[in-house]
């Protein structure tokens, strides 16, 4: 089809790997997680799964999840690269 | 070490898996608007359209050629997406489509420039869902106020505190009569995901205004974006509630909420927006805060 | 059918033929005919379209807009300070590629309050990426309201589509239209990029400049692919129901010195003028523009030209004398006459080709300007 | 061409007459248009309508400067419009009158309309309805014939009374 104006396509990492925004990075103490899942309910950007993988491509480090986590069993790190 | 594979997320098993936004959206970490539009499509599902007004979401569904959003978006002018979304399911209703039309609008193109098409497409009893998220100020521009700014809240337009008071966008859609209206918060996204699912079954126009914190707009760090929902049904300055055919029901959190709020203070104290508020200031918004507890149990008593 | 009607209800008969699934439109004098006649089609069960009444005229093309890529047929009506109301959704039609169809009832604007015909406000919205005609009878009215739909709707196309007539002037007068049984003129409408939640898209996102440049390209590469459709649309109309229609109508064109240019009703006036002139002797011919975009080329080269403009562009001069003078290179007389729905005799029209002075201007009724 | 110029006032039914009798003309296999000037003047208040019959297509758009015919449906208009005004030398007038008027140069026919319409209790909104009997005069005097005058009342209108009065104004217009 012609492109007569502008239609853009669904695909993952449309904006690009938003992972690199970040200063903080999740990590996870799976020995205190009781996989509640509050931290993928309350994600704005959906990056974790059902089994609660956070997907760090595109995590943007915003940190909700470590301050809503019950358990407090996320601590946010300071990236090294 | 817990297995988390095989124990259940039962607080999210009765809603979809599936994600329509993609991952990632352009919005900044952080963003309570992103969370809402998650519940929003999760509630809506694919035979949905968005139709969006000029706001933080025409960004963070992405430049073209891709989009973060696997739903049709329909991107149209400040002050047309009500009127845009009249013609549209007008459209697909001449079809015999059951395509669920959705406008999704921040506050300033819902309050302000965007007010007439709202309320002309509610008198026309137009069969869709508006849905205002709002930030309380023109976020996409950089927060300047909008009509929905509270009492004493910086933005760069209101340098000294907004003077004057939030519209109430609530009583103006709630003098359209419409068959369904309700408010919701991004601090309580299964509550969203609910009254969605609830509006969208209902014929006719209905309505649902979402308080959605605001990281960079609200001067808060970005993991306090649930937290800082929660806290302004917590203190009574946003309150839950449906008003379904005219009768009031008020949600859950914001029963307790009403009966004891918590000290505004601990609302507004995290914002940087508020600093330096008067005490005069801080009266007022107290007053009002409380007013409009008053007007609402009133009003679920059935006492006018 | 044989019948007589005004030029606003020529254009509602149309409608009523073309079967748009949605329209939407909010009155304004002169225009407010077109609406009531097709909110009373619909109301009556003779036209089955969702008639929205809107709140403003911003809002009719919205809803025209959600509609028409919402996947049907799609009509508006306005006027005037109407029309400009709409202007931002008018230049959105465009670019999102809509062949949404608008008659506009060309009147002036205020300050102060005027309800008759002019055509500033048309030109107004020159550069939005319509395609505008112009028509001088009820009959024509009727016939360019029902090409609109087929030359819009074109896949060569795709752009949103005025047909501008002069309030009062042709919108209230009554003259005799035949309506015609279409048939399959109109093909059903289908629009490439509807919105099709199967195949979901992104429409009108942000657009970075290269690709926005390419869009915009498109769009006038299309105005320039609808020359070639407007003429077959036209000719295939002409076959089907004997009446045929051109870039412009010209009269007694052929061995003429001299010929004025004229858009709408003063176009049709001018012929009468151009047979006065004939009876005394002076060789003129008129060539009535209809449409305005895409700009037709025309052919005056070697002759002197009148130009009528029922507009005016301030600071500059009249719209249509500018478009002849860049088109042509010809310097032309200038009028500017029937602002405002200024009566506009062919009396007076002789007159200007009488008194002509090619490469100066002249407005009509005014003694004192320079 | 046969150029007429309709005085009335506002809800008198001087536009509608126009129309009539256009439609009258073109079912006489006759070119027509009508056109009234519109004003920002609300009912009641004088409105011109406009008439072009002739056997060839018309393009004249502007107004009648130089009617043939001038047709008065409220002769109160005579006191503040000069209803003569560009009549042509051998023009006629048509007053809606049970008696002529003096100073009415040229040809004058009258005919009591609001009579026939109260006669008939063709009455809308207070108004006697004058536009359908006066298109009978017309036809007495030639303008149209009798049978596209009924006929074009038939297509506009559904109410039988409507001919009956146009027929009673074509028997009262003396000639």
């Amino acid at each position: 089809m012609r492109e007569r104006l502008a239609l853009s396509r669904p695909k993952d990492g449309a904006s690009g790997k938003t992972g690199t925004w970040r200063t903080f990075r999740p990590v996870v103490d799976k020995e205190t997680c009781n996989a509640c899942g509050l931290c993928a309910q309350y994600c704005p950007d959906a990056v974790i799964d059902e089994e609660l993988n956070i997907d760090l491509d595109y995590c943007k480090g915003c940190g909700i999840c470590a301050n809503e986590c019950p358990k407090e069993a996320i601590a946010m790190v300071r990236e090294e690269r | 070490m817990t297995n988390i594979t095989v124990r259940s997320v039962t607080n999210l098993s009765a809603i979809p898996k599936e994600e329509y936004l993609y991952k990632c959206t352009s919005a900044c970490a952080g963003c309570s608007s992103s969370l809402c539009l998650r519940y929003v499509l999760k509630a809506a599902g694919p035979d949905s359209v968005l139709v969006i007004p000029a706001c933080c979401t025409s960004v963070i569904q992405g430049t073209y050629p891709g989009t973060a959003m696997s739903v049709p978006v329909y991107n149209v002018a400040f002050a047309a997406s009500a009127a845009c979304a009249s013609g549209m399911s007008e459209a697909f209703a001449a079809m015999g489509r059951e395509t669920n039309v959705i406008v999704y609008a921040g506050d300033g193109g819902t309050v302000d420039i965007g007010i007439q098409a709202l309320s002309g497409a509610f008198e026309r009893g137009t069969n869709f869902l508006y849905i205002c998220y709002d930030n309380e100020a023109y976020g996409n521009t950089g927060m300047q106020r909008s009509g929905a700014t509270p009492l004493g809240a910086r933005t760069t337009t209101t340098p000294g505190g907004k003077p004057t008071t939030k519209k109430d966008l609530d009583r103006i859609v709630e003098a359209h009569n419409p068959p369904y209206m309700a408010t919701a918060c991004s601090a309580y996204p299964l509550d969203l995901y609910k009254k969605v699912k609830k509006a969208l079954s209902i014929e006719g126009p209905k309505f649902i205004h979402v308080l959605a914190p605001c990281p960079p707009g609200w001067r808060y760090p970005t993991e306090k974006t649930v937290e800082m929902g929660k806290l302004a049904v917590k203190t009574g300055t946003w309150i839950l509630y449906e008003r379904e055919y005219g009768k009031l029901t008020i949600n859950g959190p914001s029963k307790a909420a009403m009966r004891k709020p918590a000290p505004l203070e601990d609302y507004i104290r995290g914002q940087g927006r508020f600093k330096n508020v008067s005490p005069e200031i801080l009266n007022l918004m107290r007053q009002q805060v409380q007013q409009n507890i008053e007007r609402l149990s009133r009003e679920e008593a059935g006492v006018c | 059918m044989l019948t007589i009607a005004t030029g606003n209800k020529a254009v509602a008969a149309a409608v009523k033929a073309a079967k748009p699934g949605v329209i939407a439109a909010y009155p304004i004098t002169p225009q407010t005919e077109i609406v009531e006649q097709i909110a009373d089609y619909v109301a009556g069960g003779d036209l089955e379209s969702r008639y929205i009444p809107v709140e403003s005229e911003h809002s009719a093309m919205a809803a025209c807009i959600g509609a028409s890529v919402g996947g049907v047929r799609t009509f508006t009506a306005t006027s005037s300070h109407g029309l400009l109301y709409m202007h931002e959704m008018v230049h959105w039609a465009a670019g999102a590629r809509l062949p949404i169809v608008m008659a506009n009832v060309n009147r002036a604007l205020g300050p102060g309050w005027n309800i008759w015909a002019e055509h500033t406000d048309a030109f107004s919205q020159r550069d939005t990426g319509w395609l505008q005609v112009f028509v001088g009878t009820v009959q024509e009215a009727y016939d360019a309201t029902l090409m609109a739909f087929k030359v819009a709707e074109d896949e060569r196309v795709l752009l949103p589509l005025m047909v501008n007539l002069d309030g009062f002037a042709l919108s209230h007068i009554t003259q005799s239209l035949e309506t015609v049984d279409i048939g399959d003129f109109l093909p059903p409408y289908h629009l490439p990029h509807a919105i099709d939640t199967e195949n979901p898209l992104g429409y009108g996102p942000v657009t970075g400049p290269a690709d926005y440049v390419r869009f915009r390209w498109d769009i006038e590469r299309s105005m320039r692919d609808a020359r070639g459709v407007i003429a077959e649309v036209e000719r295939e109309f002409a076959e089907r129901f004997g009446r045929s229609y051109g870039p412009t109508e010209d009269y007694r064109c052929e061995d003429a010195d001299v010929i004025v240019v004229a858009m709408g009703t003063l176009g049709k006036e001018a012929e009468v003028a151009i047979d006065r002139l004939r009876d005394a002797g002076i060789k003129a011919g008129s060539m009535r523009l209809r449409w305005f975009r895409p700009f037709p080329d025309l052919d005056l080269a070697g002759r002197e030209v009148v130009v009528i403009d029922r507009d005016y562009s301030f600071g500059f001069g009249g719209v249509v004398a500018h478009a002849i003078r860049s088109k042509t290179g010809i310097e032309p007389y200038s009028v500017i006459a029937g602002l405002g729905g200024q009566e506009v005799t062919y009396n007076d029209i002789a007159d200007f080709v009488r008194n002509r002075r090619p490469g100066t201007e002249t407005w009509f009724g005014v003694s004192d300007h320079v | 061409m046969y150029e007429i110029r309709i005085h009335s006032r506002g809800g008198q039914g001087g536009v509608t007459a126009a129309k009539l009798l256009a439609l009258a003309a073109f079912r006489d296999g006759k070119h027509a248009t009508a056109f009234p000037f519109y004003g920002t003047e609300r009912r009641g208040a004088p409105v011109v309508s406009f008439v072009r019959i002739d056997d060839e297509p018309i393009k004249v758009y502007s107004q009648i400067h130089e009617p043939d015919l001038v047709i008065v449906l409220d002769t109160s208009i005579m006191d503040v419009v000069d209803v003569l005004d560009g009549l042509k030398t051998d023009g006629t007038v048509l007053l809606n009158s049970a008696h002529p008027i003096t100073g009415c140069n040229g040809a004058c026919r009258y005919v009591d309309l609001t009579g026939i319409a109260l006669a008939e209790n063709l009455v809308v909104a207070g108004s006697p309805i004058l536009n359908t009997p006066v298109i009978g005069a017309l036809a007495k005097m030639g303008i149209v014939t009798l049978p596209s005058a009924e006929k074009a009342i038939r297509e506009m209108f559904s109410d039988e009374r409507n001919v009956k009065a146009a027929r009673a104004a074509y028997e009262e217009l003396k000639i």
